[in-house]
């Protein structure tokens, strides 16, 4: 019984976060988030040596074989320095979805490059979760159409998997030919976006396992933002109680009065338990994957709600400075923001949490 | 209780709505925020001048229309302009904060020069309150302004001088005696932003705008008649318009706009086969505010009658800034949150919905909550003013005069 | 143009607050609050010589003709001084029912009696709103069968007024046959509340007006209660505020603790919109009846929702007092809470509320 | 990460299971909350520290079971007792502070007079900490004690005995040294409730019963030799145990059961054609508070396995209470919502819902959040200890011992 990271994870932690203080410090996540293209291939470089795309890949296709937790691990420290690197979709979900329900030969293609950090893969699963605008892609007679949007880590992928409408996900290279990629923009600027549309385009299909490794993304999914968000909510708070303790007003810190310090106490009692339970839905998404679902919902649904009070709360302590651009807190603000309503915000989030236990009938 | 506002009020509507619809094409596109204003806009504010729709009780002689004050046929130019989607006339800080000033303790040099210029939008000033170092506490300004062959040398730096870059002219809170207490060695004085010594510097937001400036003067000479008020007495003068700006953020009008884009949206925004409206945890959200934003266009109309009545505002008025800033707030928030992943599209993407607006309002509200007079802030002058709950006591170590900052309870640290 | 109360508005107001200071003590409420019949002849009878039974009973009947909104000043006076008295059903809800639906006969019968203080009605109107317990009174062959729940005023009343399945109003004396009157016991010791069952009951109908009476029954009874609320919620701030300008610990006032000071700042920032919100849903019943249904549901749900909160943090101010039975502050705490659940929670009542705007469709 | 406690620990629990089996038949109802335990109770007891199921760790020679510490064994019979629905030992204020207390400050012969029948529950005690004027502020406490004849002679007011009426004995706080510092004066006294001039008065509370009492002394007698610790030392002896009773109050296992009983209500009760939990906005709210009740769980062992490695508990721990005390009033909130018009049946109504536990929780939740270390304090101690905030500054009026009990932040004012 050990409720808590390894000490793998804890090495792991502290070098990725030494890592990052080294190359993403705010100046250069400014410079990136300034681009159309704000994924920084420096940070990407140092991540690789780090190992950090290889995380996922089985041992057996070249990477290290490591579970989501390690993986979340990582994305609490990419948030807390707002790191704008591709993770999320090519280092996790595209392993995942290629080990879980790919072929042997889409295995063999591209398990090894992404591990050796030469092959990106972007994921758009976001139909799955709500189809806004119309949005879904159809499957017929071996040919894609129709729009998949918010396909993550978008910039400079090799190729794309997609969620087709009954939930089984398409392999197709970037550069294939009736295939049409629009940047999205979002208030995030330290993550790539974009809109995917098909016109009758040649896939390359992974199994047809009725949706099950598409439900299985979207749950890493989730688990992965919810760290993400705790990793940008710690962050806000260390940075709340920095402020707080330098500023004065009044001839004394404004950490010292009762309604600021109350403020950040408050922040911290709701962000903490969240630690706690992104750990456990990361790690059962592993170790008990009848729970995940609901872990993966209960996580990002949380972290979500506790985060958006985080940080309007902490950019409040920080009083006007907090509103500029200057210190750069709005980094976190709208990462924070980002983590929350992709791939389900919390009301949708939990409607699928009632429906996994079966709480829902007509209301 | 009378909702109705009698025959003589319903007769001046229609009068309203009748210039309206023939002058509807000369308005100009709603104002851009923080932007100087247009010719055309010049022109429809000197037409609304002329028939008494704004600068109403301002004396003619200063270039107002000269009417007597009555609140209620402002309180009707203002629902039939919003009603209507036009702007009723140039709201700026010159002509919220400098002209009240002016009016009440400007020479009459000052009032013939400026006033007039200022209601037609022909001179455009800025504020120059709130410092780096002097948010919540602003008695603590350390802009210094030393006298020197007649004029003073004015050195430091103010923050948040939102129409800066546009502005002709600053009214500005210096520090002439440094030797006095915080609060009495404070001065009011207007100046040129043409003068060589002045620099302005966009401050960018976390909405991704520049809607404010830093401004550093050096060495900035001004003539010693272009005070307002007495030397050392600026901190009363500043204090005689705050007031007015404290009153402007809390628009009951706005709120009810607002909400009603909210609604507009989440009929048309989809989700799979359903619209947003359809999904009942968003709509319970949607109907709580509905429900604040009458609450609070309700507590409008008791302020107003109140005014009427000539009796204080008292707690109903305390609160209008701190709960309208939140229910704008969270009217924000819930469109984002019906929006889904579409919520998060910013900086003219693709897709993006009202050009940004919902999300530059979630930024620029929490802007507001922050400024202007901080929540907590707030919160310290209902508990104080209203409730009349026992004051901090004081510290052992810290200085009267900061004592009296923190009693004053002004706050110029943000967002106007 | 004038929102707010009349001059005689604000008389009759200080006219009830002063008599319910003399005739409603805590050491009263106390003593009422332990009977199995809550109700005071003595402060009835109080109220009654400032001809309160008589304020919504027409001129020609004998009554004063007077306004929801007297109604709504009067009920803030007597939740202020929780009050156990009747009020709500037999002083407002069967005035306008009898009014509004009743037979001449009815009118002449029971009308004048009411304003003399001579007669009583409770109303059980709650299955209108949500059936609980698989509760609803059917009209058949012109007799009553079934139980209707949460009959108000209940003690004490010469007859009931319920709404059947329909939503049409029947009038049933105390004592007919088949009925079976059970009281029903709530946190709130001063209000009377019980549950009625019919056996075929014979019954003396109001209109047939396709529940069109039992709806304003619906909307003026949620302003009452709204209005009670906020008489309640003003209490426990001025007792929160006095007693945090009293109660010294660390050698200081706890109300200059900025802590203090915020929860009641916050108290008092959401309590304030309510009263203009209560005085126009209880202006509108009479004067603007197509906005009344809309407006009594937004004042019911907010003062649910806002006094809620009131109720906990006021108590919270009190620390350990407020949670005793000594200072007597629970009566207003339990008032809220009735006063929230009655004739529907904020979620039903928001709602009823959308589906009058038509924003209802299948989720 | 490993969520297996391992073989020999899946073996533990295998050997309670069977002893649950074996045993069930001769477990008391669960208990009735602040009574006296009864004959059957004290078997239960018995029984129960012979197996070492209670009273674990506590050394043979006092009536233990003697064991060596191992947490994971603790939680491994909370949680089967738990799943049993089975009361898993007495806890009572005696078990929880005054038997760690007399282990770690006790005289011999204290140790071997109290602590074994203090386990089986044949001595009951109160608490005698809290008074009306000092609540938050403990270390102003009033009641004296001034020695005569070899005798402790003790005048003054306790509040919050919460078993005051059924306790045997008492463990006090006195002031015995007047003229000393406010911290410095108090000892801590054992002796019996049955001393003449002790006076209990129950104290009802807002739920209607009397969970608390009201003890009062007038010049009780107490032998010398009936202090722990040395004379004027109490407050830290009282110290030594207060972290005790903070951990007792937020048990992961408690917000479990309350959150699965709330599911069950919902399934349960009706709303015209559908259930409650059919509803979508109520829905929503119980898969929220689910989400915050499994985050507790994992909160709790994740501080588990902290202990296991004897590293602190750090912020997992301070937020705790706080965290736990509000999921677990919101839960009785939605419960009460949940249940419409029924929520406010109470004093065994007709038609009440679970004998009013609903409501009685809703509000002994909010005494909780109130008592045991207020909301308010327990957000200074994170803000000021978590996250090393700096503490509030000095005060011109007030004496350096008022501030030290500031600076102690100990609460005593509620419910147990």
């Amino acid at each position: 019984m050990d409720f808590g990271l390894s000490q793998d994870q804890q090495i792991l932690r502290d070098a990725v976060a030494r890592c990052l203080a080294d190359t993403s410090p705010l100046e250069h996540v400014r410079e990136c988030a300034g681009r159309d293209n704000p994924l920084s291939d420096t940070i990407f470089g140092a991540l690789h040596d780090l190992a950090v795309p290889a995380m996922l890949v089985p041992e057996e296709h070249g990477g290290l074989g490591m579970t989501l937790l390690d993986a979340a691990v990582v994305a609490e420290q990419l948030a807390y320095a707002v790191t704008p690197a591709p993770f999320l979709a090519s280092v996790v979900l595209a392993p995942i979805a290629l080990s879980e329900a790919g072929t042997n030969k889409q295995k063999c293609q591209w398990l090894p490059k992404i591990a050796r950090g030469e092959a990106r893969i972007g994921v758009a699963i976001s139909a799955t979760v709500q189809a806004r605008d119309g949005a879904g892609v159809q499957f017929a007679e071996g040919k894609l159409s129709g729009t998949a949007l918010f396909c993550l880590d978008f910039e400079g992928a090799d190729a794309y998997l997609v969620a087709d409408a009954g939930g089984r996900l398409h392999l197709v290279p970037a550069l294939a030919s009736g295939l049409k990629a629009t940047r999205l923009t979002t208030i995030d600027r330290t993550r790539s976006v974009g809109e995917l549309s098909f016109a009758a385009v040649e896939t390359d299909p992974l199994a047809d396992d009725g949706g099950t490794a598409s439900a299985r993304l979207r749950d890493a999914g989730r688990v992965i933002l919810a760290a993400d968000s705790l990793g940008a909510g710690q962050a806000m708070i260390e940075k709340a109680v920095d402020y707080a303790g330098q500023r004065e007003q009044f001839g004394r810190p404004i950490g010292s009065f009762q309604a600021v310090k109350h403020m950040c106490a408050e922040m911290a009692a709701r962000h903490e338990p969240c630690r706690a339970l992104v750990w456990y839905a990361a790690h059962v998404f592993d170790a008990l994957p009848e729970d995940a679902s609901l872990a993966a919902c209960h996580a990002k649904s949380l972290t979500g709600d506790v985060h958006r009070f985080v940080a309007r709360t902490a950019t409040e302590v920080h009083g006007g400075m907090g509103f500029t651009d200057l210190l750069g807190l709005h980094y976190w603000f709208k990462r924070i923001g980002f983590d929350r309503q992709v791939l389900g915000g919390p009301e949708a989030v939990r409607a699928e949490a009632a429906a996994l236990q079966g709480w829902t009938r007509a209301a | 209780m009378d909702l109705d506002y009698g025959p003589q009020y319903d007769a001046f509507r229609a009068e309203i709505r009748a210039f309206i619809d023939a002058h509807r094409h000369l308005a100009p596109p709603s104002a851009i925020r923080f932007s100087r204003p247009s010719a055309e806009a010049i022109r429809w504010q000197k037409l609304l001048i002329e028939h008494g729709y704004t600068a109403r009780t301002i004396p003619a002689e200063y270039g107002g229309y000269g009417a007597a004050p009555d609140i209620l046929k402002l309180r009707i130019i203002a629902e039939e302009f919003s009603r209507a989607r036009l702007p009723s006339g140039l709201a700026n800080q010159g002509i919220s904060m400098l002209v009240p000033t002016l009016l009440e303790l400007g020479t009459d040099e000052q009032k013939r020069r400026w006033i007039a210029a200022t209601l037609t939008g022909e001179v455009v000033w800025c504020q120059g309150y709130s410092e780096p170092g002097a948010g919540s506490d602003l008695a603590n300004l350390k802009t210094s302004a030393r006298i020197e062959n007649g004029e003073f040398v004015i050195n430091g730096q103010k923050i948040w001088t939102s129409t800066a870059k546009q502005a002709d002219m600053i009214f500005c809170l210096v520090r002439t005696e440094l030797e006095a207490s915080k609060h009495s060695g404070i001065s009011y004085l207007i100046f040129s932003m043409d003068i060589p010594g002045i620099e302005v510097r966009p401050l960018k937001t976390m909405t991704g705008h520049a809607e404010f400036n830093e401004t550093f003067f050096t060495n900035v000479r001004v003539p010693v008649d272009q005070i307002v008020g007495q030397r050392g007495q600026g901190w009363f003068v500043a204090n005689a318009t705050l007031g007015h700006e404290r009153g402007m953020l809390g628009d009951p009008d706005a709120l009810e706009n607002r909400l009603q884009a909210l609604i507009g949206l989440m009929q048309q925004e989809s989700i799979g086969e359903g619209r947003a409206i359809d999904n009942a945890v968003l709509r319970d959200r949607l109907v709580a505010l509905q429900a604040e934003v009458t609450a609070m266009k309700c507590n409008g109309m008791r302020i107003l009658s109140n005014s009427l009545k000539g009796e204080p505002g008292g707690m109903a008025k305390l609160i209008v800034k701190l709960q309208s800033c939140e229910v704008a707030h969270q009217i924000s928030a819930l469109a984002i949150d019906a929006m889904g992943e579409m919520g998060i599209l910013y900086h003219r993407s693709p897709r993006e919905r009202d050009g940004g607006a919902w999300q530059w309002n979630y930024m620029f509200q929490l802007g507001l909550i922050i400024g202007g007079g901080t929540a907590q802030i707030q919160k310290n002058i209902i508990a104080e003013r209203g409730l009349e709950m026992p004051r901090e006591p004081k510290l052992a170590r810290i200085s009267d005069e900061a004592k009296g900052a923190a009693g004053m309870q002004t706050d110029r640290q943000g967002a106007a």
